[in-house]
């Protein structure tokens, strides 16, 4: 089945390609596309026993025998849920950029649809091979996406943007080799634990670049502010996923000395980032800036989460990464429809968007209240478990954390009063009409996910890892999820 | 045996050798150059002929033989291009060779 | 019972939930009904739980209804539950009650404003969030509840929100709830920790852990308490928050969710008892607040404001009790000042109304003969506020004074402290009445009054101000300490008081009380109402740092704002821009410039390439003969 | 009498069959009328190379066991017959390339024939078995290579770049006969296993010729230090013959100096491995830097392909059967990659008929959209991205460094793929990020008509690069099979 959710998308891709569709044939066959994909996944949701845990819908299939290289998928509890974050908000984005109309249809949604199935890869991945491919794979569109239907800085940007993840990722690529053959096997279900800080870094650094972590993000601001809004959601959405995945699946799991060594720096990493990233979004300038810092800020947080490496730090980055993936998906693609109407993200000439716009006022609204993690949304569920778990390893941490949650109230209410509040911006118009129909169909179903959430995240927190798992070591902790 | 020892064929080769490589490090008429690059090939077919009787084994002078053939046929496609330049009215010499660099 | 419970918490939420939905399709007015509609539900469902716990022995009275496991990680879970218990139902009828009365209010306050649905919704939103605080099964869902009032309380302050001042006060109140928030957090995370779970029983777990710990968790819980009830030191977002619609001020800023502070202490109070210091602490800061709110509201001439301060020292009257351990005696407070408080707030909203939006009352005055009935409702309001008898303050604080003798020297401190502030009460109350109603209609008046018609928002306006005007003469009956005194029956299951002052004490202190109230309104009477006035005494600096309000304000701005906000743009400056975003730049050109160079050595002459052929042939050959052989 | 050695035609079809149509081609330029001349010498040429193709792949399946044919001169195993397959493709591919390239219709003839023989040369090449062969062979396929760069006497670059291809190539293979000499005279032997069979003295003068050898064979796979001529070279030649070099070229020099030191010096490996990784990292470092600034992208191209000869030439230095493996894959999308590559250079050349720089590459991934993702596939596969075969490749290749030791070996790789990145997408970004309205000249008397051979040829390239990914397990196996030929 998971091979099922990469190959649809890949071959809706191909046939965009091929066929010489025009334009509206071409983006509704990739919405129709997304949508199936979304439709296979609640498929895979149902059929998921969350009681019994460990690897399920395994696929298996020799790729390369003499380095015990193999294509090997499946999906763990968690895994799950990560690969409903991706189908729900690429369907979104797709849906977002069909209805805004992006020229050169045909190849566009062929990239849409392809980087689906590249981060659909990552999170299904057994492999240690497979899942390094599909993590270089969702270069290759983004790169396009951003360089060719970006803003007007788009070529330095993407050119950076891509230089920093792959220097991450080309030391993943030998700590990949040198821990495959050192094991005799890629297979992440049975490769055994190394001890090497060496390789441990070498495949933090990847993640740590992707997410990113704090002094690594210098591509980050130029790649949110000049992609499409769409393409800017998926990235900070979905793509900074795969690294905290990274963290999750590989870095603690197989490296569990070093991640004990090593955690303090990472977690002073994660600490400076989330405060620094909260700053800066304070300071931004334009309504991407701060969503762009405020994700460093977030991603900081979740590296808090899995760092903590103890159940309530994992469930609750597991949960924070849905909620932030839904969150900052929704408020791109909210930037990108003020955007559309005021011509600019600049805060001080945008204002008072909310009179006689209820729809945006109320779409805003309620995501930034829950972005802010205001309590009863998931995304205090998720931090607040997240936090709780950092404490175990110090309550500096958590301190830290609680900074944090109050700089978050402190720029996302300075957003929401920006663009929604006090007196109308000079580039607001008449003419700036409320949300239309397609654009709420695009963010209603996010916010609505977000809402379900915010009623239930024990789904989600509740149902990524085995329950029998000890609070004492994280790695332990996470053991019984190795396949049965 | 009758004649020097082989290490002074081999210097002797080597001298060759040398003054070839020398002259195409140096000269600058392509002519002399292509003349150098025979003198190298030479310098290899004399240590293969000493080395041959040396061993007292035929096939250092087969290929010598080859060698020279070989030599013969690169002279000739060098001179042929070289005429070619020639008659584009590009002056002999190889340092003005250098519209393709950096 | 539960399902009373359950049909009090949910129906306001489906009142908000429907009318964001419904959109224009519902009218105005309609969304008005439906709100009010929903919290009178919400009241229902309040009083079946309370007939279902009256009919039960007193030990029986506690039911957790848990719906489902709301949050999870690992062994730790907390359910979606809603506790009934006397203290709990105590809360529900009272906030339900006053809410819905309140909502009420606004069918004729609100009328005509062209954001109707939103201000319903928002009012629907906030009695939900505040009944889910107060009936929330655990303390995270109790956090829960705690955040949503705030947020709601954000949203109402800010409702008019193309005035600035209103977004940044309701900013302002959003931030420092957050900060409370925190702290609270920080102690859950604590609790958990120690006790790995969040029901309210793991408080009483805490016990047997060492001091420092217990004293955290309370330090913790009571930093949110003074957040969210205005206490020194987070007291500055109160005032400011006079900026969003009267009745928001009568519902979040007096009755219902200033004094959730007070609610948390007597829920948590297990967490207090075992660090007794920290009760202290609460007991003192309340204290200091009632004190500090009752100078500043001296010099005040905003009318909402001069409210606003003497709620912050009402508040700090329960923290007072609360801290001394005299829960049930803090609770009946609570309750009675959400009836007269709300009572003063509303009347003052038809001033307002009715004066075209004005709040000065400077420019009032003589509205006595303009608004008889309002003046009665106001005068109520106000002498059960400074609590003369026989009106509802009168049984509530004086017992609370009464409980602050039975407490050693610390206690007979607060004791003073808390009749000074009934001194203090006296002249501020009377001075704001005399301002307003008493004495000729200044010229604004006469300008700008115009009566209430009698239709559905005049009489929306009224019958609420006249239910709650009875409830604030009647409403202290409840319990009269020396002879009976069902309210600490009633919540002596939940919470027994550690004190129980003696008759004489509350004598003494009722006595004294009264006797200063009116020392206090005779004093306002002299300097603002007496026919011969005398001339109001001022010292330049006490009026300065009154107005300034202590500058707490200042104080904040230079101590947490600018640093921050400094450190950001320097962060921006210094680290990102050079560093983060330049430096990668920077390498990259380097590395073209050093491919630049390897690009010259490519000179296009022959004889370059032959030379370098044969050097690193030289090379490679010395090298081997250098390894293998060894010559040298 | 003379004694006869006994000869395997067999062995020597795929060469002979070159040699044959290279002759017919010679014939055309006489016998065939001007218009028909073109078609049917590359038709000849196309044929020859298709030959060659099927009777390496018969050979490769009938020699499982290799062994010396025609007086151990010339070896028949796997190891040769894929390394066959590899440059009978190229050459095909390259015939499909060149026949629409804008040159005098005078010489086609020549052209093809030369073309033709160039594969057979390399044909034999990559079968050598003794030091003269290897010369032989190695003289053949050069000569061939410097009269195809200076073919078109219009393009003056074309004349330049034979001749310093020439002088600088009659030096290095100078070096290598005398390297060979020294070799011959100090072990005795010519046949490369009697090299390695013989015991000797380490003594200084067997080891200058080791040096010189590899000092040669580097040369003919551009390698730095040896490298200097190579942009040049690629840069003033006709596209489709600097593509059907970069291909085949690189293929089988690389292929026989495994071979050489694997078999006629085994007892120097301690040597040779080192040697070999320390020319790797230059030419992995000079290759990346120098692309990095380049303007022209043929020569960017060339100096990509240097740095990819350090990439192969650190699983020669592995000397591993692994490394044979990694080696004989990474040469297949290599070549293909390359081929493709240089392909749509030509055809946008032939568009604008000028020299195809970064500038005026402008638009084109969405002028001829088939074209432009091919390029854009290929450069993601040099640059070693998934989905396409450089991507396996590199893996193999830093495995194979990694089981030896070299470490170090794979953070130099790595870091050079970084640098790599720049250039490599430096094409796609000029392709589909600039717009054609930057363009300084406009595409002269429009764009000539599509050139179905030449799509047809970058689109096998590109159907190679994409399936090595997919099908590894098939083409690792004719690989260890090949590689086991040697006797690890």
């Amino acid at each position: 089945m998971p091979t099922l959710l990469i190959c649809l998308p890949l071959g809706a891709a191909l046939v965009i390609w091929a066929l010489p569709l025009n334009r509206v044939s071409a983006g509704s066959l990739a919405v129709l596309a997304a949508l199936a994909e979304v439709g296979v996944w609640i498929q895979m949701l149902a059929r998921f026993h969350f009681s019994r845990g460990g690897l399920q819908f395994p696929g298996h299939r020799n790729w390369f025998r003499d380095l015990h290289v193999s294509y090997h998928v499946g999906v763990y509890a968690f895994s799950v849920w990560l690969v409903g974050l991706t189908v729900v908000v690429m369907a979104a984005c797709i849906a977002y950029a069909f209805w805004a109309g992006r020229d050169r249809t045909r190849a566009y949604f062929g990239l849409m649809l392809f980087l689906d199935a590249a981060i659909v890869g990552v999170f299904v991945a057994q492999d240690l091979l497979l899942f390094y491919a599909f993590f270089e794979a969702m270069l290759i569109p983004l790169y396009v996406l951003v360089g060719v239907w970006g803003g007007p800085g788009r070529i330095a940007a993407t050119l950076k943007f891509v230089i920093y993840t792959m220097a991450g990722s080309l030391l993943m690529l030998a700590a990949v080799i040198v821990y495959g053959l050192q094991k005799g096997t890629f297979d992440l279900t049975t490769i055994g634990t190394s001890g090497s800080n060496w390789l441990f870094l070498g495949f933090a650094a990847a993640f740590a670049i992707k997410a990113p972590l704090f002094p690594l993000h210098g591509w980050l601001p130029d790649a949110y502010r000049e992609s499409p809004p769409e393409v800017a959601a998926v990235l900070s959405g979905i793509v900074s996923k795969a690294a905290t995945y990274g963290f999750l699946r590989i870095a603690i799991v197989k490296f569990p000395g070093p991640t004990h060594v090593l955690r303090t720096p990472i977690l002073v990493l994660a600490a400076i980032g989330l405060v620094y990233g909260s700053l800066l979004a304070f300071r931004a300038p334009d309504l991407r800036g701060v969503v762009a810092y405020s994700s460093l800020a977030q991603m900081g947080l979740i590296t808090f989460g899995v760092f903590a490496v103890n159940d309530l730090g994992l469930n609750g980055a597991v949960l924070q990464m849905v909620n932030h993936g839904l969150i900052s998906a929704t408020l791109f693609l909210l930037a990108g429809m003020v955007e559309r109407r005021t011509t600019t993200g600049e805060l001080t000439r945008i204002g008072g968007l909310a009179r006689g716009r209820p729809a945006l006022a109320t779409m805003l609204m309620t995501t930034g209240i829950i972005a802010l993690a205001v309590p009863l949304s998931s995304a205090f569920a998720g931090e607040f478990l997240i936090l709780a778990g950092v404490f175990r390893r110090g309550w500096g941490w958590a301190a830290v954390g609680a900074v944090a949650i109050v700089l978050a109230a402190m720029y996302m209410l300075r957003l929401i009063s920006a663009v929604l509040h006090r007196e109308t911006g000079p580039s607001v118009t008449d003419a700036a009409l409320d949300l239309r129909p397609a654009e709420l169909g695009v963010t209603v179903p996010l916010v609505a996910c977000l809402l379900a959430l915010s009623a239930w995240p024990a789904a989600i927190s509740g149902h990524s890892f085995a329950h029998h798992i000890s609070t004492r070591s994280g790695w332990t902790s996470y053991g019984p999820m190795k396949s049965p | 045996m009758l004649g020097p020892d082989v290490a002074w064929y081999l210097a002797v080769a080597g001298f060759l050798f040398g003054t070839g490589a020398l002259g195409v490090l140096l000269r600058r008429n392509p002519l002399i150059v292509l003349l150098s690059l025979e003198i190298m090939l030479n310098g290899g077919n004399l240590a293969l002929i000493g080395y041959s009787r040396h061993l007292g084994r035929g096939g250092g002078q087969i290929f010598a033989l080859s060698v020279m053939a070989v030599a013969a046929s690169e002279v000739v496609v060098g001179l042929g291009l070289v005429v070619a330049l020639n008659r584009r009215r590009v002056p002999l010499d190889v340092d003005r060779l250098n519209s393709l660099r950096g | 019972m539960i399902p009373g419970a359950w049909i009090c918490l949910l129906s306001p939420l489906a009142g908000a939930l429907a009318i964001t939905l419904a959109g224009t399709r519902l009218s105005r007015r309609g969304a008005a009904y439906l709100s009010t509609l929903s919290c009178f539900v919400a009241f229902g469902g309040a009083l079946a739980s309370f007939a279902g716990s009256l009919g039960e022995k007193p030990h029986e009275r506690h039911h957790l209804s848990t719906a489902w496991t709301w949050i999870q990680g690992g062994s730790y879970k907390s359910g979606l539950e809603v506790l009934v218990d006397p203290l709990s139902v105590m809360m529900m009828l009272i906030v339900s009650g006053v809410g819905a009365l309140i909502v009420a209010y606004s069918i004729g306050y609100m009328d005509s404003d062209d954001e109707e649905r939103r201000y319903f919704a928002y009012m629907s939103l906030f009695v939900f969030s505040m009944l889910l605080l107060v009936q929330g099964g655990n303390l995270i869902l109790l956090l829960a509840g705690w955040g949503m009032v705030g947020l709601s309380s954000y949203l109402l302050i800010g409702f008019w929100h193309e005035r600035p001042s209103a977004v940044a006060a309701a900013k302002k109140a959003f931030v420092m709830n957050a900060v409370g928030d925190a702290t609270m957090a920080l102690a859950f995370f604590l609790t958990i920790q120690k006790t790995g779970t969040l029901s309210f029983g793991a408080l009483n777990a805490l016990h047997g852990h060492s001091g420092w710990v217990v004293n955290l968790v309370a330090l913790g819980l009571l930093g949110g308490a003074v957040a969210k009830s205005a206490q020194l030191p987070l007291q500055t977002w109160l005032p400011d928050a006079m900026e969003g619609p009267t009745p928001v001020s009568a519902l979040i800023h007096a009755a219902t969710m200033v004094t959730a502070g007070v609610y948390l202490i007597v829920r948590t109070h297990a967490a207090f008892e075992l660090a007794p210091k920290v009760q202290d602490l609460a007991a003192g800061l309340g204290a200091a607040t009632l004190l500090l709110a009752g100078l500043i509201a001296l010099v005040q001439v905003d009318i909402k404001r001069v409210i606003a301060y003497s709620t912050m020292s009402q508040i700090g009257y329960m923290f007072l009790g609360a801290g001394l351990g005299a829960y049930a005696n803090s609770m009946f407070h609570l309750m009675t000042h959400a009836f007269f408080k709300a009572l003063l707030f509303m009347a003052a909203g038809i001033v307002i109304h009715a004066l075209a939006g004005e709040q000065d009352m400077r420019r009032m005055g003589g509205m006595r003969a303009l608004m008889p009935r309002t003046y009665w409702a106001f005068l109520v309001g106000a002498l059960a506020l400074v609590g003369v008898p026989p009106f509802a303050g009168f049984f509530s604080k004086d017992s609370i004074l009464a409980a602050a003798m039975g407490h050693g020297w610390y206690g007979y401190i607060l004791w003073i402290a808390g009749l000074v502030g009934a001194f203090l009460t006296g002249v501020y109350t009377f001075r704001m009445l005399f301002m307003v109603f008493w004495g000729e209609p200044s010229a604004f008046a006469r300008e700008h009054f115009h009566t209430l018609k009698r239709d559905v928002p005049g009489l929306a306006l009224e019958i609420p101000v006249v239910v709650l005007a009875v409830l604030s003469v009647i409403g202290g009956w409840l319990q009269f300490a020396p002879t009976w005194h069902p309210v600490a029956t009633w919540l002596d299951t939940v919470a027994a008081p550690l004190v129980s002052p003696t008759n004489w004490q509350e004598a003494v202190s009722s006595v004294l009380a009264v006797v200063l109230g009116l020392a206090g309104i005779g004093l306002a009477w002299l300097l603002y109402a007496a026919p011969r006035r005398r001339p109001i005494p001022r010292t330049a600096f006490w009026q300065r740092t009154l107005e300034h309000k202590f500058y707490f304000d200042e104080l904040y701005d230079t101590l947490f704002y600018v640093p921050s906000s400094f450190v950001a743009r320097a962060l921006g400056f210094v680290v990102e821009r050079p560093l983060i975003l330049g430096g990668s730049t920077e390498l990259g050109t380097e590395t073209r410039e050093v491919g630049g160079l390897f690009a010259r050595l490519q000179t296009g002459l022959l004889r370059t390439y032959a030379l370098a052929i044969a050097s690193s042939l030289a090379v490679l050959a010395i090298v081997f003969v250098a390894v293998k052989c060894r010559p040298f | 009498m003379i004694h006869r050695p006994h000869v395997d035609w067999f062995a020597l079809a795929p060469v002979n069959a070159l040699l044959a149509v290279a002759g017919l081609a010679l014939l055309t330029a006489v016998l065939v009328p001007r218009p028909a001349r073109r078609t049917t010498a590359a038709a000849l040429c196309a044929l020859g190379y298709a030959v060659a193709f099927g009777f390496a792949v018969a050979l490769y399946a009938r020699s499982a066991h290799g062994h010396g044919v025609v007086a151990n001169a010339f070896r028949r195993d796997r190891f040769a017959e894929l390394a066959q397959m590899i440059v009978a493709g190229a050459g095909l591919l390259a015939t499909g390339i060149s026949l629409r390239e804008r040159m005098r219709d005078d010489h086609v003839g020549e052209y093809y024939a030369l073309l033709a023989a160039a594969g057979a040369g390399m044909a034999f090449f990559v079968g050598a078995n003794n030091l003269m062969t290897l010369f032989l062979s190695l003289e053949w396929l050069s000569l061939s290579l410097y009269i195809l760069c200076a073919i078109d006497r219009d393009l003056l670059g074309g004349l330049e770049a034979g001749l310093k291809y020439l002088i600088v190539g009659g030096f290095g293979s100078a070096v290598l006969l005398f390297g060979s000499a020294l070799v011959y005279g100090e072990s005795g032997h010519l046949d490369l296993a009697g090299i390695a069979s013989a015991n000797r003295p380490h003594d200084a003068l067997l080891l200058f010729g080791l040096a010189m050898i590899i000092s040669g064979l580097g040369f003919k796979s551009s390698s730095a230090p040896f490298h200097m001529w190579t942009p040049d070279v690629y840069e003033g030649a006709p596209t489709p013959v600097t593509a059907f070099m970069a291909a085949a070229t690189k293929t089988v020099a690389l292929v026989v100096m495994l071979r050489v030191l694997r078999t006629a010096f085994p007892q120097e490996a301690h040597l040779w491995t080192v040697a070999v990784a320390v020319i790797a990292v230059a030419s992995l470092t000079i290759g990346n830097l120098a692309a990095l600034v380049q303007q022209n992208v043929k020569r960017m191209l060339a100096y990509s392909s240097i740095s990819h000869a350090g990439f192969m030439l650190i699983a020669i230095a592995a000397n591993s059967a692994l490394g044979g493996r990694a080696l004989l894959y990474y040469l297949v999308p290599y070549a293909a990659m390359s081929l493709g590559s240089f392909a749509v250079v030509a055809a946008r050349e032939r568009e604008l008929g000028v020299p195809v720089t970064f500038d005026n590459l402008a638009g084109f991934g969405w002028e001829r959209p088939v074209l432009g993702v091919a390029m854009w596939t290929f450069m993601l596969g040099f640059a070693g991205f998934p989905l396409t075969g450089g991507f396996i490749g590199k893996f193999y290749v830093f495995s194979a460094a990694y089981k030896h030791g070299y470490t170090w070996l794979v953070i130099v790789g790595v870091v050079a793929t970084l640098v790599s990145l720049y250039y490599y997408l430096g094409v796609v970004r000029a392709m589909f990020m600039r717009r054609t309205e930057d363009l300084q000249l406009a595409p002269i008397g429009g764009s000539p008509p599509r050139d179905s051979l030449l799509q047809s040829a970058v689109v096998v390239c590109l159907a190679v690069t994409v399936g090595s990914f997919f099908v590894v397990q098939p083409m690792i196996d004719l690989a260890r099979h090949a590689a086991n030929a040697l006797a690890f």
